[in-house]
């Protein structure tokens, strides 16, 4: 019998999420049809894609939610229907995981992104004393966040800072800014912030690599990244662009989302449940943490290990 | 006559950047009457009125309704006061029908439990009615943009004249009128005299102003000249006042001497609707003044406007200067030395946004492109200025948005713009609408000169005066067929009347 | 005689091109997957439809008078953020106020689309009174409503987390139907339908409609028939307001959640969705029903497409060609008889 | 003689008032903070100006025609990547095309003009020929433009990956100036200056633009006056199209990169520049430094508001304040005089 998956990703032209998406399919190669709709970063658009899929009859369902707090009424559209649900890249909430037992998730804590990149800052700040430009034992820094309100965006912001004061360091937010993803957007904020702010400037974080390597190009245009003018950029995502500026010495470090094998756990897990089995360590090849859980940490990649990242 | 006035409207003065186009004008109608408004292009007779109707806000000035004096700050006022009035430029949502146009702003409504509807049977046996009285033959769920002009027309007369108002304001409501329509409005316009209505009439023919009209009041420049019972005034009168000198003659004398070389040739010209014009053959020759006449509805323009390229034919040939030619494109007609000016200065003529210069250099734009391709400024400017001049147009600059000029003016512009392509053939659809008898007698004089030096001008009108003292020849039209031609010195209302009718049932 | 009819053909294709593009839509993706055509997918079809129709309905009366909003999707965010935040389980542990008692379903929703019909009323406002193009007063409004709901949504202890655990009252409305399996009606189908009944009787059947169709047509014959333009735009515009404020509530109840990011360029739809049902752009011309079969045009292709399966990428090729050639189609009717 | 002084002095703020308003902005962000007035942010303001420009410049001649283009940021965004494809330095890791030859600067770029400029003509066609509504026309172009740009930035080995390691050549481009240090002028603010001259030149001095005007002003008047409607159409549309594809290319040069996102609803802001410069929507009015006044107003207010370190949301909020209050200020130079 032809298994039938279907499989709603948040944006189908998301960087990550294209790694994942390439995953899935080649795991299901001659395993069984995959039916990968965009959901357009609309949770609205996501839920017709689900009535869709419903209304289908496929076996198993892989949603990687446009809201986590979305989660809740998908749970129960799948229950009703009982088709099971491996939730991915963006985590539910607990309660709604509660409500049936045939929901997994797949994915790394989105705080952890954050975490890691806190702890780039940290380890440069403490290996170069020269970092603390004023001398005032006083981190300023300057932050460019995704589009307001963007769960990632929301929690890369705030646990990233929250790593540097967990390692004892005081910080000062001299400018904080949305740039919206985009590189364009990064550029021009950091222009900005140089023209305000100058030399007072000891650390630029970015919610992704995009904009971490638009701020490059601006601090590049003040004069940075030459004759002994440096500024640490942390980004998140590990994409290719990123890499080559790790390699060059102008991106301090980002972090890498391992897109394979979150690709390859969700297309196990759900394979496993249309197949009406319960998925364990052994049938899917990952650990099943609580029962419901597969976690696939994120890490850290600087100019020591980029290569891990290809 | 009443010595009591309905409406006083004392001192008036508006100034617009660059005019003063009222000056401390003071002007009174009473019931029952009808009193004309008369005054050259941009004397500021329709200034004067849209301060009354609430559209514009005079600078000085006030007026009186009844005795009372009244503040009228926009057209739902103006109508509360019992004002009603006809637009010169028309006025009417082309999208709508008859009725919903009619009955704009004060729908017949019914309600229906805490709801109120418009009640549509009340609204169409209302305008059914109104018709009937006004004994105009138009269908109340018509869409208005598939009339014709002149339709359009009655229907806004209808309009004006359904808010049971004390005091009229017609601006130019005949310029779209055949002969036959314009009676039957001055017997409507009689029945509301009767019934103690006032009449503001605006129109530059005088044969209608003395025909109808108990008052004259005349305005130059936008100051007051006077004002006189009509009964003492006669043609000459009238014009010498408003042009502040005599003006001997309707027509200038004609020295153009048709050839017998014929330049257009039209042969068994058929449009592909239903209800258009068929099988028009004729020819037209090197320095001919050709005049189409016709009823309303009889299709003339749309054979011109066919012969210019804007509609589609399907059967029929032309000839221009002895070769077939297709037309299928104003640009094609435009190669060819053709020149139109169309019926419908707002849909078809002005750009509105644009400023004098523009409006007049559009169509001539290839003469003035330099070898670099680019425009030659100043020959553009001095040319135009040529143009405005020569027809007089009363502008405060080219640099002036030609809507800030008056309805004649604009038409003057238009004309102005087809004289500086220097055609061969001049298309004329009722060239001297809305135009005062000083300028029709210029632009009579520029056609006159045009078919000296040997253009050929065909020109629509529904002025048998104009044709007959115009034209080297009379086609006339009735119903899109071709039912005669008529030569200039054998030309009379009668026989052209006839042939305009002839094939109606 | 046989001409007549045939010609009679023609003009019916011509005057209803945009229903026959729907159907024509319908039979081609039945004709791929034979399953299209069934009452489920045409149940989904109607569900997907509802929301977008009531937004598209708002807009309609705006584009009706010249204008256009750009405003619409923010607002309809904002409501759905409204709402949620205002209607969750007492039980919820991130509720947004945590000691908010219980409301009954019908307060969040009042508030909600009251102040949705606000911020159209200022929009009418803006445009009647200062003149404002449409454009940039929606815009302004666009902008300034994102930034409102984002302070709004980043309010501790709430910090910009998406907003979940809806009340049952309010996901019930959004997912749950009269009657039970395949036969049954969705209310928010039904809320979408009734909506659609009174948009058509104002448009039709009222003063204030014809009215909003004259100062489309011809605002200066408008104003000379004594028209209150300026009262009469307010009112469009407000009214659009509530009608985004409802589909807001909708979305939340729909999804069961709401971030400030509901509704993101709903408005393009909304107004493709009309100008493709046969709204000018340019004011004074459009009907109820064309606006719903432009709704409905876009919802097949969206559910049809990725119903047999299309990559989403080719989904917008097609997608774009098929909208095109279908307003190339209608459009005819409106060309100048030559 | 005293009011005549004050007459006039009233008269020029009215005809100037957009001019006046991006004045009184930098006035009112350098008193909050004076470092604002410096070479350093204007230069800043005019880089993060130029492709801006280039891209308003392009719609200006739409919207004068009384159209829109819905495609615009689309075609920069497709440019953008079809650049950085073909010029990536050949020792890059993750090219594009892994074994593409090193190509002269010029060649990539005039085929990711040349590809604009073609989706120009197309939509000029559609317009033209069929008669489709703009708004619907290029809405189609602009699915169809991303679609085809996914697919494209999706192709094995690349996958979707951001497009890096562009060619020196190309950044320089981007990023380079002439001369050194504070007095420097970027190479892109130089291209944007010299699309503007060359926008102007053609808007008030050759035919085609005096064309457009009169299109724009009364198209019914230009058939008449024996304009070919169709061509210059296809010719606004093409130029358009030609100018977003330059914009696209000077957004690689001058991040360094590219993504299919580049580009996003980047024509809302080029719409609403020209409409704040002055442009009427509904066609036939607009001036060239109207447009760079619009686009320098919205430049001056992004960057202007960051510099002085309004938070985000807060920038949305005063952002659509300043809009709407600008336009309502200019406008009362059109508000017929009554
Ligand atoms: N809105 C306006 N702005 C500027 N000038 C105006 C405006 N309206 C009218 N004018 C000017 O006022 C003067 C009087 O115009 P008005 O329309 O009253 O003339 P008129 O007597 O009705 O002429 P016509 O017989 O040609 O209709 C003209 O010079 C005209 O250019
Ligand atoms: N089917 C139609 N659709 C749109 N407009 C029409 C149609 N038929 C006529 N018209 C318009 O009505 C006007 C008058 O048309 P028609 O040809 O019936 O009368 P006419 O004798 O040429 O009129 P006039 O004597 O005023 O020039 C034309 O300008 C034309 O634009
Ligand atoms: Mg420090
Ligand atoms: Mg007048």
């Amino acid at each position: 019998r032809q298994i039938n998956i279907g499989c709603a990703i948040y944006k189908f032209d998301d960087t990550f999420m294209t790694g994942v998406r390439n995953t899935i399919l080649d795991a299901a190669k001659g395993k069984a049809r995959v039916e990968m709709v965009d959901s357009q970063n609309s949770q609205p658009i996501q839920n017709d894609r689900i009535d869709l899929f419903i209304t289908k009859k496929v076996d198993a369902m892989a949603i990687n939610p446009v809201d986590r707090a979305a989660a809740g009424v998908i749970i129960d559209k799948a229950k009703k229907a009982n088709i099971p649900v491996v939730f991915f890249n963006r985590e539910p909430f607990p309660d709604d995981m509660q409500k049936w037992d045939k929901v997994y998730y797949v994915g790394a804590r989105a705080e952890e992104s954050g975490t890691i990149s806190g702890q780039l800052i940290v380890d440069y700040w403490k290996a170069h004393p020269e970092a603390d430009k004023n001398k005032d034992g006083v981190l300023q820094y300057v932050m460019l966040t995704g589009e307001p309100g963007h769960q990632d965006a929301e929690l890369r912001t705030e646990y990233s800072i929250k790593a540097v004061t967990a390692a004892g360091i005081k910080v000062q937010c001299l400018a904080q800014d949305t740039a919206m993803w985009n590189r364009v957007n990064g550029q021009e904020k950091m222009a900005a912030f140089l023209a305000s702010h100058g030399d007072k400037i000891e650390a630029v974080f970015a919610n992704n690599d995009d904009m971490a390597l638009g701020a490059i190009e601006a601090l590049r245009a003040a004069g940075y990244f030459r004759g002994g003018k440096y500024m640490p950029v942390v980004g998140v995502d590990a994409t290719a662009p990123a890499l080559e500026a790790l390699k060059e010495g102008t991106l301090l470090g980002t972090v890498l989302n391992d897109a394979k094998n979150q690709g390859k756990a969700v297309f196990e897990l759900a394979y496993v449940l249309a197949q009406g089995k319960t998925p364990t360590k052994e049938n899917t090849g990952y650990e099943i943490t609580d029962g419901k859980y597969v976690w696939i940490p994120y890490r850290k990649i600087t100019i020591e290990n980029w290569q891990d990242a290809l | 006559m009443n010595d009591k006035y309905v409406l006083e409207m004392n001192n008036i003065s508006k100034e617009f950047p660059g005019v003063r186009a009222l000056d401390d004008v003071t002007f009174k109608v009473r019931p029952g009457t009808v009193h004309a408004l008369m005054g050259e292009n941009g004397a500021g007779k329709s200034t004067l009125m849209k301060c009354l109707f609430g559209l514009y806000k005079p600078d000085a000035g006030e007026i009186m309704i009844n005795g009372k004096k009244v503040e009228i700050q926009n057209a739902k006022e103006a109508l509360d006061h019992g004002i009603s009035m006809i637009h010169q430029e028309l006025h009417s949502n082309l999208h709508r029908n008859v009725m919903e146009n009619i009955w704009l702003g004060r729908f017949p409504l019914k309600r229906i439990g805490p709801f109120t509807f418009i009640d549509e049977r009340k609204m169409y046996r209302d305008t059914k009615e109104l018709f009937d009285n006004l004994r105009m033959d138009i269908d109340p769920k018509e869409i208005v943009g598939r009339m014709s002009v002149s339709r359009i027309q009655l229907l806004e007369i209808a309009r004006a004249v359904s808010y049971d108002a004390k005091v009229i304001i017609m601006d130019e409501p005949s310029s779209s009128l055949t002969e036959h329509e314009v009676e039957r409005l001055f017997g409507i316009i009689r029945d509301l005299k009767n019934r103690g209505v006032a009449i503001i009439y605006i129109s530059h023919k005088i044969e209608e102003i003395l025909q109808i009209a108990d008052e004259v009041t005349i305005l130059r420049d936008g100051k007051k000249v006077g004002v006189w019972p009509a009964a003492e005034l006669t043609n000459d009168l009238i014009i010498s006042r408003m042009v502040g000198r005599p003006l001997t003659n309707r027509f200038p004398p004609r020295e153009n001497k048709p050839s017998t070389e014929v330049i257009l040739r039209v042969e068994g010209l058929t449009s592909p609707l239903f209800k258009s014009f068929k099988d028009i053959s004729f020819e037209l020759y090197h320095g001919e003044i050709l005049g189409i006449g016709g009823l309303v509805g009889a299709q003339r323009t749309e054979l011109i406007e066919a012969l210019f390229g804007l509609r589609a034919v399907e059967r029929g040939r032309i000839f221009y200067k002895g070769k077939e030619v297709k037309i299928n494109s104003p640009l094609t007609a435009k190669k060819l030395g053709m020149s139109l000016l169309t019926e419908e200065r707002r849909a078809t003529g002005i750009f509105p946004v644009l400023d004098v210069l523009e409006n007049t250099c559009i169509a001539n734009l290839p003469k003035y492109v330099k070898r670099n391709k680019l425009l030659d400024d100043s020959m553009r400017r001095a040319e135009a200025k040529r143009a405005v001049e020569m027809l007089d147009v009363k502008t405060p600059s080219l640099k002036t948005l030609i809507q800030d000029l008056s309805g004649g003016n604009q038409q003057k512009v238009l004309f102005a713009r087809w004289l500086l392509t220097e055609p061969e053939v001049l298309l004329l659809d009722e060239p001297t609408r809305g135009i005062d008898v000083g300028a029709k007698y210029e632009i009579y004089t520029i056609m006159a000169d045009l078919a000296k030096q040997g253009k050929s001008i065909i020109f629509i009108s529904s002025e048998m005066p104009e044709l007959i003292g115009m034209a080297d020849r009379i086609m006339v039209m009735c119903e899109g067929r071709l039912s005669g031609f008529v030569s200039g010195e054998e030309a009379t209302q009668e026989n052209i009347m006839r042939l305009a009718t002839k094939f109606m049932a | 005689m046989r001409l007549i009819e045939s010609q009679k053909i023609k003009n019916f294709i011509t005057m209803n091109a945009i229903y026959i593009v729907l159907i024509l839509l319908i039979i081609g993706i039945a004709f791929i997957d034979p399953r299209f055509i069934s009452i489920v997918c045409l149940r989904d079809i109607l569900i997907q439809s509802s929301t977008r129709i009531i937004i598209a309905l708002g807009i309609f009366f705006i584009i009706l008078t010249g204008g256009v909003d750009l405003s619409a999707g923010r607002a309809v965010g904002l409501a759905a953020v409204i709402t949620a935040s205002l209607l969750q389980s007492p039980d919820y542990l991130r509720r947004f106020y945590p000691d908010l008692p219980q409301l009954p379903l019908i307060l969040p929703i009042l508030i909600a689309v009251a102040i949705c019909l606000l911020a159209g009323l200022i929009n009418g406002f803006i445009v009647a009174r200062f003149g404002v193009p449409p454009f940039i007063a929606t815009l302004g409004m666009q902008v300034i409503i994102y930034g409102a709901n984002s302070i709004y949504f980043d309010l501790p202890p709430n910090n910009s987390q998406p907003i979940g655990g809806l009340n049952r009252s309010l996901t019930e409305l959004g997912t749950g139907a009269i009657g039970e399996g395949l036969y049954s009606l969705p209310y928010i189908v039904i809320i979408a339908a009734v909506v659609a009944v009174v948009v058509w009787i104002i448009a039709n059947k009222t003063q204030f409609g014809k009215n909003v169709y004259a100062i489309g047509g011809n605002v200066e014959a408008a104003r000379v028939s004594g028209i209150n333009i300026g009262k009469n735009l307010m009112v469009v515009y407000a009214m659009a307001g509530a009608l985004y404020g409802l589909a807001g509530v909708l979305e939340a109840a729909r999804t069961g959640g709401a971030t400030n990011n509901y509704g993101t360029s709903y408005e393009l739809d909304a107004i493709a969705a009309c100008v493709v049902g046969g709204v000018s752009a340019t004011g004074g011309i459009g009907k109820v029903p064309g606006v719903l079969a432009g709704v409905l045009i876009f919802s097949v292709i969206n559910y049809g497409l990725t119903f047999i399966n299309v990559n989403p990428y080719w989904q917008m090729i097609i997608k774009g060609l098929i909208i095109v050639a279908a307003v190339a189609f209608d459009i005819r009717k409106y060309r100048r008889r030559k």
